[in-house]
């Protein structure tokens, strides 16, 4: 399941859809918004997305996820709209037999979504703000 | 023939050029690497930005790849889900 | 926390534990009782712990991957007793400001637990029953 | 003075013995590795598991360590949580 959502995004219906018989191993990563980036105090984000592009990325990540590693299921969904400090903006789970194929597609998920999927955050502090990474 | 096309705007490019789509004149067989040449001319800021590619009815696409007037057509800002 | 428990292991709870303002990452791991093993079928498991033992080598564990990686949170819950296909035999959750960090100790956590820890399992089998890695 | 101690049995170990705890005769001085040895004697199938340590108070214990009548003193055969 690949989702975008502006509600907060549920842990336990998220395990739900991870659950197989043949499943040894769940790895669940959660990105969680932060209070601080490089010592500056965040109030909270703001995420946006091109959904249809966004989707269609993930459905590829997934793919190329499950064409290295096998994986019984997978759940990936990022939330979008604005976010408080502790609140989930993504979460990604898979369900493999054995453990080792858990952790390594999960991490290899979240690393390339943050390399190739059109969500963006901007964080906003106290005196301002800044769209991440989209200047030197 | 002259069209014009609907370029989509998120994130950065969003807030440099205060609108969520921009219409930019296009020629038959412009390609990406023209639209976003007079993007540039047209919103001098976007060149302040580290990255900026362009979707093509969804898809990372190429410099060279040629643009028609029923394309939907997006900049991405480098980008920072996660 | 570490616990070990003979009652279902409860991953909501585990969550809350793990809340830190600081934390932007959380990787949660759950170790699930799966319904073959080498192709043969399992019944049920059963597990047995020298608990005291176990809940101090799994102290040390932790302590080593707060050395090794600053955790702002860790939780380490495993369970006892009759355990059926789908259960949650064992979680491990951390919390850290980056994601890489949460990765690393996660996965160092839960092997090294299957290797020094004093925690047994026995497969039964409709035919037979095993105690794991026991004999050669 | 002649003594005895209990050794606590998991797992394998307890299957094979039929017991969770088996006393077995301790002298001044005796060493982990002796009591294993007092234990295979007294369970041959004991050598069928594929290692077999020993803690002492709850720690892992070399087969040098001497063993004292009022230490809890546990077989552990592999393990397999998780």
């Amino acid at each position: 399941m690949i989702a975008i959502t502006t509600d907060p995004i549920d842990v336990a219906s998220a395990l739900k859809l991870l659950q197989a018989d043949e499943a040894g191993a769940i790895d669940l990563f959660l990105g969680v918004v932060r209070d601080k980036t490089q010592e500056r105090s965040v109030d909270h984000l703001e995420y946006e997305a091109y959904d249809r592009m966004a989707i269609s990325e993930m459905r590829k990540i997934v793919d190329e996820a499950n064409r290295r590693w096998k994986l019984l299921r997978c759940v990936v969904i990022h939330r979008k709209g604005t976010l408080r400090i502790g609140e989930i903006a993504v979460l990604i789970g898979v369900a493999t037999p054995h453990r080792a194929d858990a952790f390594d597609a999960t991490r290899y998920v979240i690393d390339t979504i943050k390399q190739t999927v059109p969500i963006w955050k901007k964080e906003i502090f106290s005196d301002g703000e800044v769209w991440v990474n989209a200047t030197p | 023939m002259n069209a014009s096309i609907s370029v989509l705007l998120f994130g950065i490019t969003r807030d440099i050029t205060g609108q969520s789509a921009v219409s930019v004149p296009l020629s038959d067989g412009n390609r990406v690497g023209d639209l976003l040449q007079r993007l540039q001319q047209q919103y001098p800021r976007l060149s302040d930005i580290r990255s900026l590619l362009v979707a093509v009815n969804g898809e990372y696409a190429d410099s060279d790849t040629v643009i028609n007037s029923k394309d939907e057509v997006a900049l991405i800002p480098p980008v920072s889900g996660g």
